[in-house]
């Protein structure tokens, strides 16, 4: 793995490389060479399957950290790229010409992190948030309990002391 | 008695003196030609008359008062006044055609036209050999000139190749006859004949030297590539002329040979003109130069000519026998042709796809039409007689060859003339006509000539009853008055129709012969209440659908294979312009028309072998002791299936019903089909003596009934056009009937009958509501339909109807039709038989459900929101029909009883089957039965009013919902156009049982059509363009019809 | 019955004016114009009951052929399984599984509801026809449960359709699911499972319920 | 016998087949409960589920023709039953089989099979249509066996009436169709289980992928009336085949006895086989037992 990071390093600006086992590493690149450097792992390298695409919201760097784990089928590793893009502005470029399935995880990062992709195909769309207003949820900073409280009613609770409760059901003959 | 040189005298006299009186005036000069034109026909209509009042005056005259040898003969006989009179009424048309030209040219031309003329009179008088020589070089030479007058680089370049050619033949002729001048001493034509056979090879040499001479003038495929450059590249006018009046007069100078030729030599001469007529018609197919096609045609009709004159002279026929049939190719041959050149030269489009613009002047196109079927030999025009007579001629002599030869080349020619009208009527062109009054005077005149002359053939010639002529007179009344609203000639029409139906047609024809009057009249003019929802005058249909009623009527009424034939031709040709007036009809009717012909032509070959009838009786009341042989019966048998569209020659079917309008393919399916059920009946009947059920020919009939029904229930099945569906649906239907009539037993032939009638009912009711249908949404694809139940609730309620019935569920009378067939098929033994049409009724479901579900049900689209019920004249027919059904249904007495009675007369009722009130009992020895379908109506209502009365108490207050309010996996649908199902709806079936449909009747045909277009266009390359080659053809020809003739 | 697993009958719902009790038709404002033409615009009114005996008659033959509408709606469906297979057999009870909405009589919501889900939900409850009962299963659908400060999960069904009985437990075991049809039961043959009639009373209560969490109201006000 | 009392027999015959046909759907779903190892619903459990769904307040409509749709099917029902002779040589139980003979039968099968495809039609469902053309396609295969054999049955008997094929049968269980022409009799019970659509030819109704075929859209009392078609459907096509197959019946207990044993026949089937699809019935309908119906034919007719 790090003689492939070796060999990329010569085309990529690649940084931090981490090896968390002897299959599977990640390392970051910019985020404007992100997408080359994925076509490239596919195309040259034989990373061929796009496992995922997720996202961290590091909401204190005023960051948001993609990973795209990428799985080689001859060599039987993974390889995990991240990329930082910057939370105030967040927009990446799309890898829908590469993988079809990474225009679903797009969508799913539009809709709950508020990331941007460019010429997505229906990226716009809503996934399960169907007619959602507010703010992306999964953002660190939007808080669901007082969304919740907000919008949803809550069933009144009615507290009993469990012991005269159970009297009451048990023996409320007497 | 006219004197025959007084009109020579009077051409070299008007020819020599244009000059002075071109100095004059140019008019006075072109009048003074106009007049002795005038003057030579009158001379020989005025011969004609003198003649029929002296039949035995003397004809021969001498010039110079001398007899034979020593003078020039000349003949007027009534042959000759005949040929003088057309010719010279040729020669002022083409005069008056040519108008501006001899204004242009002035003395020189008229001099040369007024030679050419002389040339051609005096070739038809002369007795002589040597002065026949010397007319054919006047002829030749000013013909050479004119054609130069033209003055561009292919007219002057075909002028001369035309030259060579013409020299070639002269100088053979002259050679031949120098030689026999030899053996004889006399010059004279009769003299040579009274002589006889000179037994000498060097004779045979000379005599076949003078033929080719003759003969190649004629312009025999393949030597004749100087005559279609001189054809396409001469003035339309002087093309016209050369073609009728020159090769008239060298025709004539041939038939003027013809006792002298030997046997072999008239074989030799039969082939050769044969192999013109067949190869010329071939290469013609794939012409798509007007002009250049109508040379082909030229050559083909002249092979035609000399084919016929040549072998009925070898067959020993009476001369009048031989002039009536060859003056009968002629006189049409002579005005079509030349009246074509004409129209060419009006035109003035070379291509035939632009001949379009022929419809900007629908008088033009009504001659051009004229012409064209003229020239195919439809009736009433004369080819038409004259082929009739070959065929059968050539039938009583077993010359099956000729025989064959000649219906092939009519079936290619008819295959060319009939594209090209279609391109007349359908392309549509911006070009314009050159028409002035001069140009329009010689066409109009000539069609009107030979439609008169044609009627009146028609109505003189003996044996034709008067129900053959009302067809056409329907055609010409209603063509008059077809600018009138189509509301009123509807009305009229129906009116018409229904008096003749009821006052003169049932009263004159046996009950066989009115079931079939009821199904084809009846139900014509039921359906033509559809015709008057056209707003305005709607041209074109009401002369072609009352020609088409009147021909159904001549049809039944026929009483000799000839009316039965002419019925048949007419109807053809209506049903025929009826579909070409769909909007993309061209292909689908060119299709339609060229497998007619062959089946007409089967039909006609059949008829010729059969025995002769009693006239004055209709054929359907003789042909129950008429006997015929197999082959007449096999022939004629094929024929008639081939309009009904049997397994295997179906190809025509289904695009003809798709592309037609939608009312005429009602009209096509529910009707016109049944005219080849009626003639399939009337054969049955006419072997009937020796042919029984158990005949090996009537279980291969059965069969193919069976696969037919089949195959259309599955491609119906395929369809996503309702029309090609229902079209498929109908030959389905058909097929049954075929089963049904290769029983050859009372039972049979009753379903056959039941199942016709009922057909008739519901196929056309499905038709009227589809129609309607058609008209509102404005597409015919099924899947673009849906949920027009509530837009057109009619028009569903008579789909359902229709499919209830077509189906053969109880109660409707559809299930008459089922039970009758299987009932019959079964008591004969039949049972596979009974089995594969049980599978073909169950693949009805699908079409049937699918037509009515796609269209009807489902999903409403949002872009027929605007559909509403169709006007009322579609839905006058679909209530007469409802009420038809449910009348028979209800009551089935009402036309089972009669057609068992009718088919008693032929085959007698067994005693095993009775009716019983209304309970058809079968107690046959092999099968027991019965069916009352009175009762069975009843017992369905009473089953489903019972549980609607308590579906109405238990669930009275039903919410009505709209088209989205369906569970849909608890999503709601978007689009009703992806809601709908519809589309390829039997996928999984056809995954099953594909193999079943494909096209391989398609594929046949494609390789039939795409091999002889290969063949023709290979056969065309001789035709170089150069003159040499062409000469080279003429030795060569020669030469290979010299060896054939095998003279030591 | 244990106390484990308690069935709870919920409360009737809060009075609420019914100012638009006369009107017969809907605005169906959440379709476009074109789509107004497809789908049904009448507004549901409560069913009359028949005359007593015969009604007592009608109510024990539905709560003896319960058919349940088969929708997992959530991580509850799970015990609908297990009640069909040979341990639990609710067919012997003369219950059904049944795949459309319209042939079913008992919507069994099968814990959390999801607001993706709560449309589905209404639209499956409005198609079908009535007398029709609901039975919720899992805490979740009772009072949200584990997803009680979720923002996409709504926590009281019962605002949004009727509910006819509670089973409580996350999630409840297939018995405490046969001991909730039962209690079903009890109250169909006590002629007091009249959820239809209480939606189409206070239909303007749950629409506004409704419509206040689903924000893309792109269905007609009532699902015919 | 007079129209009236005609009548009446009619109607109590109806009520007969009624009860018998939904029983033994009824002991149908027992058995395949049992098979599975469970209780299964009670017997009359038909009966309260027809109650139940007459008993619903509200229903929907799509259109006339989805009204009418099961009033035709239920009319398809009690019609072929109407023509079929229940009982061999009672005048009570002979309902109005005069009016025609096999053929009537087998054609009136169609009615309310079509209609009830109209009216699913209308209903606007695709799942509906869908199923409609699995129907109607699987329902093309299997009638050719069916045909078959019924004609090989004219081949043998010479005679398409019903009375006279059961006359023909009598005089002990040897003269059976059953025993007298095998081939025919097996062709016919295969085709049969095509009718019954239970498995392996159940996927015209394939409950979870096209929600229970045809009727996706009935419910209320149209479901209810459906459901009581099935009970008269099933017991007229049962005494069908026993009239045609298997020597009729002479009195109501044979008859129960018969029928009940040849339901089971595809009830056996059905509980041990998976399903087909579309195609896979069709093919196979169409070789082994067309196949076989046509020997059938062809030793009678040689």
């Amino acid at each position: 793995m790090k003689k492939l990071y070796d060999i990329l390093s010569l085309q990529f600006e690649l940084a931090d490389f981490e090896s968390k086992r002897s299959d599977l590493a990640f390392c970051k690149v910019k985020a404007s060479q992100a997408i080359s450097l994925l076509t490239h792992l596919r195309d040259i390298h034989g990373y061929t399957h796009l496992v995922m695409l997720t996202c961290v919201d590091w909401l204190e760097d005023k960051q948001f950290q993609l990973t795209y784990l990428l799985h080689n089928y001859a060599t039987k590793t993974d390889l995990g790229i991240l990329v930082f893009i910057d939370r105030d502005h967040p927009v990446m470029d799309s890898l829908h010409h590469l993988w079809k399935q990474g225009r679903v995880y797009q969508r799913e990062l539009h809709e709950m992190f508020g990331i941007d992709f460019p010429g997505s195909p229906g990226v716009e769309e809503p996934m399960i948030l169907e007619g959602w207003q507010g703010p992306p949820p999964m953002r660190r900073d939007f808080d669901t309990k007082a969304y919740s409280d907000e919008t949803y009613s809550h069933r009144p609770r009615v507290q009993n002391e469990p012991e005269q409760h159970m009297k009451e059901q048990l023996y409320s003959e007497d | 008695m006219v004197n025959p040189m007084i009109i020579l005298a009077m051409f070299l006299l008007a020819a020599f003196a244009t000059a002075l009186i071109d100095k004059l005036s140019r008019m006075l000069a072109i009048g003074t030609m106009y007049v002795v034109f005038a003057l030579a026909a009158g001379l020989g209509a005025w011969q004609l008359y003198f003649l029929q009042s002296m039949p035995d005056a003397q004809t021969m005259v001498y010039s110079a008062g001398f007899p034979a040898p020593l003078s020039i003969a000349l003949r007027f006989g009534v042959v000759e006044a005949f040929l003088i009179t057309l010719m010279n009424l040729f020669g002022l048309l083409g005069g008056v055609y040519l108008f501006k030209r001899f204004k242009e040219h002035g003395a020189g031309a008229i001099a040369l036209y007024l030679a050419m003329l002389l040339g051609a009179n005096g070739l038809v008088l002369t007795r002589d050999i040597f002065n026949s020589f010397v007319f054919m070089e006047i002829l030749s030479i000013s013909s050479y000139a004119l054609i130069g007058l033209k003055q561009t680089k292919n007219s002057l370049i075909a002028g001369i190749k035309y030259m060579l050619a013409g020299g070639l033949a002269s100088a053979l002729f002259l050679i031949g006859v120098i030689f026999v001048y030899r053996f004889t001493g006399t010059l004279n034509i009769d003299t040579w004949i009274a002589m006889g056979n000179i037994p000498s090879a060097a004779y045979l040499v000379a005599l076949f030297m003078v033929a080719i001479g003759v003969f190649i003038e004629l312009k025999p495929f393949p030597a004749n590539g100087w005559a279609l450059d001189l054809y396409q590249s001469a003035d339309s006018g002087l093309a016209a002329i050369i073609a009728s009046v020159q090769t008239g007069a060298m025709l004539f100078l041939f038939y003027k040979l013809l006792p002298l030729f030997i046997p072999e030599m008239l074989n030799i001469f039969a082939g050769a003109g044969l192999v013109s007529f067949v190869f010329a018609n071939l290469i013609a197919l794939r012409q798509k130069d007007a002009k250049r096609l109508l040379a082909y045609s030229s050559t083909a009709q002249s092979g035609l000519l000399v084919f016929v004159i040549a072998a009925l002279y070898l067959l020993k026929l009476p001369d009048t026998i031989i002039l009536v049939i060859a003056l009968g190719l002629f006189f049409t041959n002579f005005f079509a042709k030349a009246g074509l050149f004409w129209l060419a030269g009006i035109v003035k489009q070379d291509n035939l796809s632009a001949w379009g613009v022929l419809k900007k002047d629908s008088g033009l196109l009504i001659i051009f039409g004229v012409f064209v079927i003229g020239l195919m030999g439809f009736p009433p025009f004369p080819a038409f007689f004259a082929k009739w007579h070959l065929v059968h001629i050539f039938t009583a002599t077993k010359a099956w060859i000729w025989l064959a030869g000649l219906l092939l080349g009519s079936l290619l020619e008819v295959g060319y003339l009939m594209r090209w009208l279609g391109f007349a009527v359908k392309q549509e062109h911006p070009g314009e006509l050159s028409k002035s009054f001069s140009k329009m005077l010689a066409p109009m005149i000539s069609a009107i000539f030979l439609t008169t002359a044609s009627f009146f053939l028609i109505k003189l010639y003996p044996g034709l009853g008067a129900f053959n002529v009302y067809p056409l007179m329907a055609l010409l009344l209603f063509g008059l008055v077809d600018y009138a609203p189509a509301k009123l000639k509807g009305a009229i029409a129906i009116g018409v129709l229904s008096y003749w139906a009821w006052f003169m047609l049932l009263p004159s024809l046996p009950l066989m012969g009115q079931v079939f009057a009821v199904i084809l009249v009846g139900g014509s003019i039921a359906q033509l209440f559809a015709f008057m929802r056209y707003n305005g005058a709607a041209e074109g249909f009401f002369p072609f659908l009352t020609m088409l009623v009147f021909s159904f009527g001549s049809l039944i009424t026929a009483s000799t294979t000839m009316e039965l034939f002419i019925a048949w031709e007419l109807m053809t040709l209506a049903s025929y312009m009826l579909i070409l007036r769909g909007k993309k009809a061209k292909d689908a009717a060119l299709l339609y028309i060229v497998f007619s012909t062959f089946g007409a032509y089967l039909l006609l070959f059949g008829l010729s072998l059969m025995p002769s009838t009693y006239p004055g009786y209709p054929l359907i009341l003789q042909a129950g002791f008429l006997s015929i042989g197999w082959v007449a019966a096999l022939f004629a048998t094929g024929g008639f299936l081939i309009k009904m569209g049997a397994l295997g020659v179906h190809y025509w079917l289904p695009s003809a019903y798709a592309e037609a309008d939608d009312e005429t393919t009602s009209i096509l399916s529910s009707v016109l089909s049944k005219a080849g059920v009626f003639g399939l009946l009337l054969i049955l009947m006419m072997i009937s003596s020796y042919v029984k059920s158990n005949s090996l020919s009537m279980i291969a009939l059965g069969w193919l009934g069976v696969f037919t029904a089949f195959i259309g229930a599955l491609m119906a099945a395929r369809q996503e056009d309702a029309k090609l569906l229902l079209a498929y649906s109908s030959m389905s239907q058909l097929g049954y009937i075929v089963v049904g009539l290769s029983l050859m037993s009372h039972l049979g032939w009753v379903s056959a009958l039941y199942m016709a009638v009922n057909h008739l009912f519901f196929k056309a009711l499905i038709f009227m509501a589809m129609a309607s249908v058609f008209l509102r949404t404005g597409t015919r694809n099924m899947y673009e339909m849906g949920g027009l139940i509530k837009k057109m609730p009619i028009a569903f309620i008579s789909v359902l109807m229709g499919i209830i019935a077509v189906s053969g569920v109880p109660p409707l009378s559809g299930f008459g039709s089922k039970w009758f067939i299987y009932t019959s098929l079964l008591e004969q033994g039949r049972y596979l038989q009974a089995g594969l049409v049980f599978f073909s009724s169950a693949i009805a479901f699908l079409y049937l459900y699918k037509l009515i579900h796609t269209v009807f049900l489902g999903q409403a689209k949002p872009n027929q929101s605007h559909v509403k019920e169709a006007p009322i004249w579609l839905i006058i027919p679909q209530g007469i029909f409802i009420m038809a059904i449910m009348a028979i249904s209800m009551f089935p007495n009402l036309i089972t009883k009669p057609l068992s009675q009718a088919v008693g007369n032929y085959i007698a009722k067994p005693d095993w089957l009775s009716w019983d009130g209304y309970n058809i009992v079968l107690n046959s020895p092999a099968l027991h039965g019965n069916w009352n379908g009175n009762l069975v109506m009843y017992v369905t209502m009473g089953v489903f009013i019972i549980p609607l009365l308590w579906l109405l108490l238990v669930n009275a207050k039903t919410q009505k919902v709209k088209q989205f309010n369906i569970v849909f996996a608890a999503e709601r649908p978007y689009k009703p156009e992806t809601t709908h199902y519809a589309y390829n709806m039997f996928a999984h079936y056809f995954k099953a049982l594909g193999f079943w449909v494909e096209p391989r009747a398609t594929a046949f045909y494609q390789g039939v059509s795409e091999w002889t277009h290969s063949i023709s266009a290979t056969l065309a390359r001789i035709y170089t363009g150069n003159g040499q080659t062409y000469i080279l053809h003429i030795f060569l020809y020669m030469i290979t019809l010299y060896l054939l003739l095998g003279v030591r | 019955m244990n106390d484990i697993n308690d069935t709870i009958i919920p409360e009737p719902v809060p009075e609420y004016p019914d100012w638009r009790k006369d009107a017969k038709t809907l605005t169906n404002a959440g379709l476009s114009e074109e789509e107004q033409d497809w789908f049904c615009d009448a507004r549901p009114q409560p069913a009359k009951k028949s005359w007593q005996v015969m009604e007592n008659f009608l109510n024990w033959a539905r709560s003896n052929s319960l058919w349940i509408l088969a929708f997992g709606t959530g991580c509850g469906a799970i015990e609908l399984r297990p009640l069909i297979t040979a341990r639990y057999d609710i067919s012997r009870l003369g219950m059904q599984p049944r795949p459309t909405p319209r042939q079913a009589s008992v919507f069994m919501i099968g814990g959390y509801v999801s607001i993706k889900t709560l449309k589905r939900i209404v639209r499956s409850y409005e198609q079908m026809q009535g007398p029709k009962f609901v039975v919720a299963v899992c805490s979740c659908a009772i009072n949200g449960g584990m997803y009680w400060d979720s923002y996409n999960t709504v926590k009281r069904i019962d605002e949004y359709i009727p509910v006819d009985v509670y089973v409580t437990g996350c999630m409840p075991r297939p018995e405490a699911v046969l001991a909730g049809f039962s209690k079903l039961k009890e109250l169909i043959k006590g002629g007091k499972a009249e959820g239809q009639n209480l939606y189409a009373e206070k239909f303007d209560w749950y629409k506004e319920n409704q419509k206040r969490v689903i924000k893309d109201w792109n269905m007609p006000d009532y699902n015919w | 016998m007079s129209i009236t009392l005609k009548l009446i027999w009619a109607f109590i015959s109806l009520g007969v087949v009624t009860v018998w046909g939904l029983t033994l759907n009824g002991i149908v779903q027992k058995i395949f409960a049992r098979v599975q190892g469970r209780l299964g619903p009670p017997v009359w459990q038909p009966f309260i589920d027809i109650i139940k769904n007459n008993a619903k307040r509200t229903a929907i409509t799509h259109g006339i023709m989805f009204y009418l749709g099961p009033v035709f099917r239920i009319a398809g029902g009690i019609g072929t039953y109407m023509f079929i002779p229940v009982i061999f040589g009672s005048v009570y139980f002979s309902n109005f089989s005069m009016s025609g003979d096999v053929l009537l039968v087998m054609y009136f099968i169609f009615f309310g099979q079509l209609g009830m495809a109209l009216g699913a039609g209308e209903g606007g469902h695709p799942y509906s249509a869908v199923a409609v053309s699995r129907g109607l396609a699987q329902m093309t295969a299997f009638e050719v066996p069916f045909a078959l054999s019924v004609i090989s049955l004219v081949a043998q008997y010479g005679t398409l009436n019903i009375t006279e094929i059961i006359a023909a049968q009598q005089g002990g269980f040897l003269q059976w169709t059953l025993f007298t022409n095998p081939l025919a009799v097996i062709a016919a019970m295969i085709s049969m289980l095509g009718m019954n659509m239970y498995n392996p030819f159940s996927v015209v109704i394939a409950p979870q992928e096209i929600p229970i075929g045809p009727p996706t859209e009935y419910h209320s009392s149209f479901l209810g009336m459906l459901a009581t078609n099935r009970g008269i459907f099933a017991g007229a096509k049962l005494i069908l085949f026993m009239n045609l197959f298997f020597g009729g019946a002479t009195n109501l207990f044979s008859l129960m006895l018969k029928t009940f044993w040849i339901y089971m026949f595809s009830v056996f089937v059905g509980a041990a086989y998976p399903r087909f699809r579309t195609e896979d019935s069709i093919r196979f309908f169409l070789k082994y037992p067309t196949a076989i119906g046509i020997i059938s034919i062809l030793l009678f007719t040689l």
